[in-house]
């Protein structure tokens, strides 16, 4: 998109203005994502409401916006936005306004590396569970500043039990990420979804008995880490006040609130993409199709329909996982700190280290599993799509599956039907791209819009920057070969 | 249209500003270090320091800038530094908890004896 | 786990400061106006001092102003929660003073509507124990079932908290004509919906870690402070006024059949019919104090189907309510009831010159039951907290009168 | 739209790469000034946070994903714990500032300044340190492997074959899919490699295959065994201790 748009820019003569394209590429990503925990949000609060009412015989919201009360976390965001905000006089001032911006940002940037369907995912990182491991930890930063600046005992209390908590539990959440990881060998989200299309039998929590087990510690653990009940302790709101949040009001406060619910849905995604096959739905419904007709999966009006399709699986089982959580937080009593951390020291990690140890010798000595008992063969709507995701090397199998993709284009550009049309070329040119499924803009010629292509690549602004920058090098190697 | 594209943005980075920002995480670190009477702050110079150190070796591993570059090795250095900072930190912390609860305070200019 | 054992061997633990927090007077877990002034070290607690008197209105003193029939609405408003069987309390003391006995069906009413109350009142106790423990949804199910019993006690007085009904020489009115059937539904319905409270807190296994073995006060301890109700039953002590109490009272039970609930040798009355006692859970703990309030539910819709079939069959009226003027005999009185939170003892003494008592005081239960909360609350977690004071039930309406 | 006319002269485009860089590189030094200068050590440790972040930044933009995250997780992490001690020991008013003398001062930027004024000149001496030219090399890499691919396919009848038949040389497909990481990742993905060289695998220098070169293993071992002596050193110096009576 931001290729097209500076070449776009470019061609209509505004030379100099190619960087706009990337600036408002960059914002439209930005408010996409932003939306994501903006709208999640506001969904979720509302989600909650009602869940809740109903979990407790009642009717929850009714009113706003018609009979399920659609705008009433909309009404209670603007009721918020006009409460005065209050700040104590003790409070580190600096510190009270900065720490709800923190919360967010860390929330908000951890949706940056996590993929919502095939290849859909802003930045594109090989060690993208890393990264979201890291950042979903620094959310407790603007949780321990509230609790410091807002000079208070009781959001104090809050403060030194969510790093108690979050610093604790980041061991074994480490430990249950490391299992996915190491069978399918690696960090990459993407990647690490796409093993698991074909049929639900493939998703990794049926991969063994261990997966299965692992995904219930992961879950809990999630749970902890973005500080949900049972685990709720930094604002215990019967024991604390409202812990960390007991000063806050406003808008400040609901920042907060966006930050946990955002962080939610990033644990109940992570979940999702790990264990539950991300966005491949139980059974893979667009490869059978593209089997059937013989439409790419990779490119093309299908393939984004096929990603569409990804993206709302993934996001049901985001949510189911949100619904999860919701349901928990209203059946259970809160544990005490001291049971949070013996749960995590005594249960989590054991579980996790062993777990680990059975998936290691459960693929080392290739015991079956579901998907190998079964007969039929699922059709996949990725070409390395092998039946069952294996330890194995992750970049072997990176390479080639970028390999073949890219000897078909070269083939076909070698291929005697391919020369005769590529040397009416530049009229041809676009035509020609089309028939190779890959969206070429702009005019090859110029050579500042390839080196701009190429910076696009080189900035790493988007994982589907090479598709374009090969199609520049084919046209360029086109007219060499000729 | 000079203005739009300064050169300073259009130029590709090289080393040396990598090496810059490294060195001046370096000095801040090291004046952190000097200035700070308090254990907590002289730890965190300890970490700019290190910090600084860091990027250089990442700098000089990343094939961006020189052909001949360190590669892995780079990268495994800066891995074993951070690993080592952070033992280095969880002791240093150690021995400031203990040299409070020694002194009741964590002025590093109040510790003028050696027994405990 | 920094229990009360482990905060002593830990001496010389990081030199952190004491901190004093208030907990209360507003606070969401001191049940009303309780200040609780914490001295912690960190999460554990070293010391507790409650403090009260935020609710108090004077109530014995307007006693010595107006006549006992007056003074009926005041004694609601102590234990709100449990109005009627406050009534009941102050009504029998006038009586004892004036030497009245009690019409048969007058005296099965008493026990029905008091009973009634108490299984509204331990309602709200469960409820908001839940509630202090970060479970909400109890809560919300024990109050769809007390709006229940509200609408059960509005019928036959029309008010919903502060009845006023049983009053000094009867009641100000009989059970309206298909009250008892309406009565007997309500217990056929509600008697399922318990074991949705037991699932959701008594067994809750996350409910037994935050409740057993947390505030363990032993039998002596209980009645060295005075304890009574369900928190002496929680240690053990086989004590209810209604066998255990003055004739004047235990003579309305007369013909009930009922055990006190109190452990014996491991095991509750009836239990086997409700979920076992917790390996973790020690006699005198949170979780006994809670149990014995579950099941003391259970009692009361027992005694209330025994007092309506021995209601529908007795004769006589529903006594005389004593009249404002009437004058008192000279002397003085003390009683003590059971009511849902322990013996309510009411004292009256009268000079014989006119209608107006001399003195009148009011013995509270929950004034002793919280006496206990600074020795159990030594050396815990701040989570424990509403643990423990949330397993007293404490009213303040109550302590501070 | 009278600009239209200058624009089609100016054929600069913005490197977001140097970007970025200045961005991050700005919070970095900047944060860590703030962090000098503060004397409040919650507010200390918060710069610090920003600083170290920013910096995993700039080891990011130097293509080391893996570093850059590590950076983030154990470093940034790390200042979590420091964070919780500076509150906690420092929850006294009166330790909450210590103030530096000014004497301190000066002589400390005095010599931090030149420190940095010979660190600066002496990165920036190099004259090829200057800049790089990473980007051009590659394109001119992949016109290069592109052009001579299809030169050989069309010499040797490859192309003849049905599109579906992979037909590229070996050493072809390796050339390619290294280039294609460089153009995806804008840098080779190491951390595989990162991995393997831990356990004693170097996959970058295969040629070295003398006895006992197991690339990184051991340091890995003797750092695991330091992580641990470190645990159990500082649990045991930080362990509630029992002191009879003072």
């Amino acid at each position: 998109m931001a290729e097209y748009l500076s070449t776009w820019i470019v061609e209509a003569g505004w030379d100099g203005w190619g960087w706009l394209a990337y600036l408002l590429v960059a914002l439209v990503y930005a408010a996409l994502l932003l939306n994501v925990i903006a709208v999640g949000a506001v969904v979720f609060i509302w989600m909650e409401r009602k869940i809740s009412g109903r979990i407790q015989d009642r009717l929850g919201p009714t009113r706003t916006g018609g009979k399920f009360g659609w705008l009433q976390t909309l009404a209670d965001g603007i009721k918020l936005l006009s409460k005065e905000d209050l700040m104590p006089g003790e409070a580190d001032s600096f510190l009270f306004k900065v720490a709800p911006y923190v919360a967010f940002a860390a929330g908000f940037s951890a949706f940056m590396a996590l993929p919502f369907s095939d290849g859909w995912v802003a930045l594109h990182l090989n060690i993208g569970i890393f990264f979201l491991l890291a950042v979903l930890g620094m959310e407790v930063f603007g949780v321990l500043l509230a609790g410091y600046a807002s000079g208070s005992k009781w959001s104090l209390f809050g403060a030194m039990r969510q790093a108690a908590q979050t610093v604790s539990y980041e061991v074994p959440l480490g430990m249950c990420l490391v299992i996915p990881v190491m069978i399918c060998g690696t960090m990459d989200l993407v990647s690490i979804g796409n093993q698991q299309s074909g049929l639900f039998t493939n998703w990794l929590i049926f991969h063994d008995p261990f997966t299965f087990m692992i995904f219930w510690v992961y879950f809990a653990c999630g749970i902890a880490s973005v500080n949900r009940a049972p685990f709720d302790l930094a604002e215990a709101e019967s024991e604390l006040v409202a812990g960390f949040l007991t000063e806050y009001s406003g808008i400040r406060w609901s920042l907060f609130f966006m930050a946990e619910y955002g962080s939610m849905f990033l644990v109940s995604g992570l979940a999702a993409i790990l264990f539950f096959g991300g966005w491949n739905g139980p059974f893979p419904i667009f490869g059978i199709i593209s089997e059937a007709t013989g439409w790419s999966l990779e490119s093309g009006v299908f393939a984004t329909i096929a990603r569409f399709g990804g993206l709302i699986n993934f996001i049901t089982k985001g949510v189911l996982g949100v619904t999860v959580m919701i349901w928990i937080r209203w059946s259970f009593p809160r544990l005490r700190i001291d049971q949070v951390i013996t749960m995590c020291l005594k249960y989590c990690v054991p579980i996790a280290a062993f777990c680990f140890i059975g998936v290691l010798f459960w693929t080392g000595i290739v015991m079956p599993n579901v998907n190998s008992m079964l007969s039929i063969e699922a059709p996949s709507n990725h070409e390395d799509y092998t039946g069952r995701a294996n330890i194995r090397e992750g970049w072997v199998k990176d390479v080639d599956y970028t390999v073949s993709q890219h000897e078909l284009s070269l083939a076909k550009k070698a291929g005697p039907k391919v020369l005769p049309e590529a040397e009416d070329d530049d009229a041809q040119e676009g035509d020609d791209d089309k028939k190779d499924g890959e969206q070429v803009e702009g005019n090859p010629d110029e050579p500042k819009v390839e080196v701009e292509v190429n910076k696009a690549a080189f900035n790493n602004l988007n994982n589907n920057a090479s598709q374009p920058l090969l199609a520049q090098q084919e046209s360029l190697s086109k007219k060499g070969a000729n | 249209m000079e203005w739009l594209t300064p050169d300073i943005l259009t130029e590709p980075v090289g080393l040396s500003h990598f090496l810059a920002v490294g060195a001046f995480l370096f000095v801040t670190g090291a004046v952190c270090m000097a200035t700070k009477r308090n254990t907590l702050g002289i730890l965190m110079g300890i970490e700019l320091v290190l910090n600084g150190a860091n990027i250089n070796f990442v700098a000089f591993a990343s094939p961006y800038f020189r052909e001949d570059n360190l590669g892995l090795d780079g990268h495994l250095m800066a891995l074993f530094v951070i690993v080592l900072a952070a033992a280095e930190a969880a002791v240093a912390l150690a021995i400031a908890l203990n040299y409070y609860n020694n002194y009741a305070t964590i002025d590093v200019d109040k510790a003028n004896e050696l027994k405990g | 786990m920094a229990t009360a054992e482990n905060s002593q061997t830990v001496e010389f633990d990081v030199r952190t400061d004491e901190m004093l927090v208030n907990m209360g007077p507003q606070h969401p877990s001191t049940h009303g106006v309780l200040r609780l002034v914490l001295r912690t070290d960190g999460e554990v607690i070293s010391e507790t001092t409650p403090h009260i008197g935020y609710l108090h209105r004077c109530a014995e003193k307007i006693g010595e102003n107006l006549t006992p029939r007056q003074w009926v609405p005041y004694t609601d408003r102590m234990d709100y929660l449990a109005g009627m069987n406050m009534n009941l309390g102050w009504s029998l003391t006038v009586e004892k003073l004036m030497k009245y006995d009690l019409p048969d069906k007058a005296r099965h009413t008493r026990v029905i509507i008091s009973e009634l109350n108490r299984i509204a009142s331990h309602l709200v106790g469960m409820g908001t124990y839940g509630l202090d423990l970060g479970s909400f949804s109890p809560f919300l199910y024990a109050f769809r079932e007390r709006e229940k019993i509200l609408d059960l006690l509005e019928d036959v007085c029309g008010a919903r908290l502060t009845y006023s009904y049983i009053t000094p020489g009867g009641m100000t009115a009989d059970l309206p004509k298909g009250w008892t059937k309406k009565c007997n539904e309500f217990l056929d319905q509600f008697l399922p919906v318990i074991a949705d409270y037991h699932a959701l807190l008594t067994t809750n296994a996350i409910f037994v870690k935050r409740t057993a073995n947390v505030g363990v006060m032993s039998a002596e301890m209980a009645i060295d402070y005075g304890c009574s109700g369900p928190v002496l039953r929680g240690s053990g002590v086989d004590y209810d006024l209604r066998r255990d109490g003055e004739e004047r009272y235990t003579s309305l039970y007369d013909g009930y059949a009922f055990e006190v609930i109190v452990e014996k040798d491991g095991h509750y009355p009836k239990d086997h019919d409700y979920p076992n006692v917790p390996t973790d859970a020690v006699l005198g703990d949170s979780w006994h104090r809670f149990y014995v309030r579950m099941l003391e539910v259970i009692q009361s819709m027992d005694i209330i189907r025994q007092g309506i079939d021995f209601y529908e069959s007795a004769t006589g009226d529903w006594g005389t309510p004593m009249k404002i003027s009437t004058k008192l005999p000279k002397g003085e009185a003390y009683l003590e009831t059971e009511c849902p939170r322990g013996q309510m003892g009411f004292y009256i003494v009268s000079d014989g010159t006119g209608p107006i008592p001399f003195r009148v005081r009011a013995r509270s239960s929950c004034f002793s039951n919280l006496s206990v909360a600074p020795e159990l609350c030594k050396g815990i977690l701040i989570a424990d907290i509403p643990s423990i004071i949330g397993s007293l039930d404490v009213v303040m309406g109550e302590i501070d009168r | 739209m009278f600009l239209l006319a200058e624009a089609t002269s100016n054929a600069a485009v913005i490197n977001w790469h140097t970007v970025f860089f200045f961005v991050v590189a700005a919070l970095s030094c900047g944060f860590a000034l703030a962090m000098l200068f503060s004397s409040n050590i919650v507010r200390m440790a918060f710069f610090l946070v920003i600083s170290l972040a920013s910096a995993s930044g700039v080891i990011f933009l130097t293509g080391s994903h893996f570093v850059g995250a590590m950076q983030l997780m154990i470093y940034v992490g790390g200042t979590v714990v420091l964070l919780i001690f500076g509150v906690m020991l420092t929850a006294q008013e009166a330790f909450i500032t210590m103030k530096t003398k000014a004497g301190d001062w000066v002589l400390a930027l005095i010599v931090g300044g030149s420190l940095f004024a010979l660190l600066t000149q002496a990165a920036f001496s190099v004259e090829a340190w200057h800049s790089t030219d990473y980007q051009q090399d590659l394109v001119k890499e992949v016109e290069k492997f592109n052009k001579d691919v299809i030169a050989s396919m069309q010499s040797d009848g490859r192309a003849e074959l049905d599109v579906e038949d992979r037909k590229l040389t070996k050493e072809e497909r390796v050339t390619l899919s290294d280039l294609q990481k460089r153009i995806r990742h804008g840098y080779p993905e190491l951390t595989g490699q990162i991995g393997l060289a831990l356990v004693g695998v170097r996959t970058d220098q295969p040629s070295v295959e003398a006895t006992g070169y197991t690339g990184y293993l051991l340091p890995f071992e003797i750092v695991s065994v330091h992580l641990l002596v470190v645990l159990i050193g500082a649990a045991y110096l930080a362990r509630a201790k029992k002191r009879s009576a003072e």
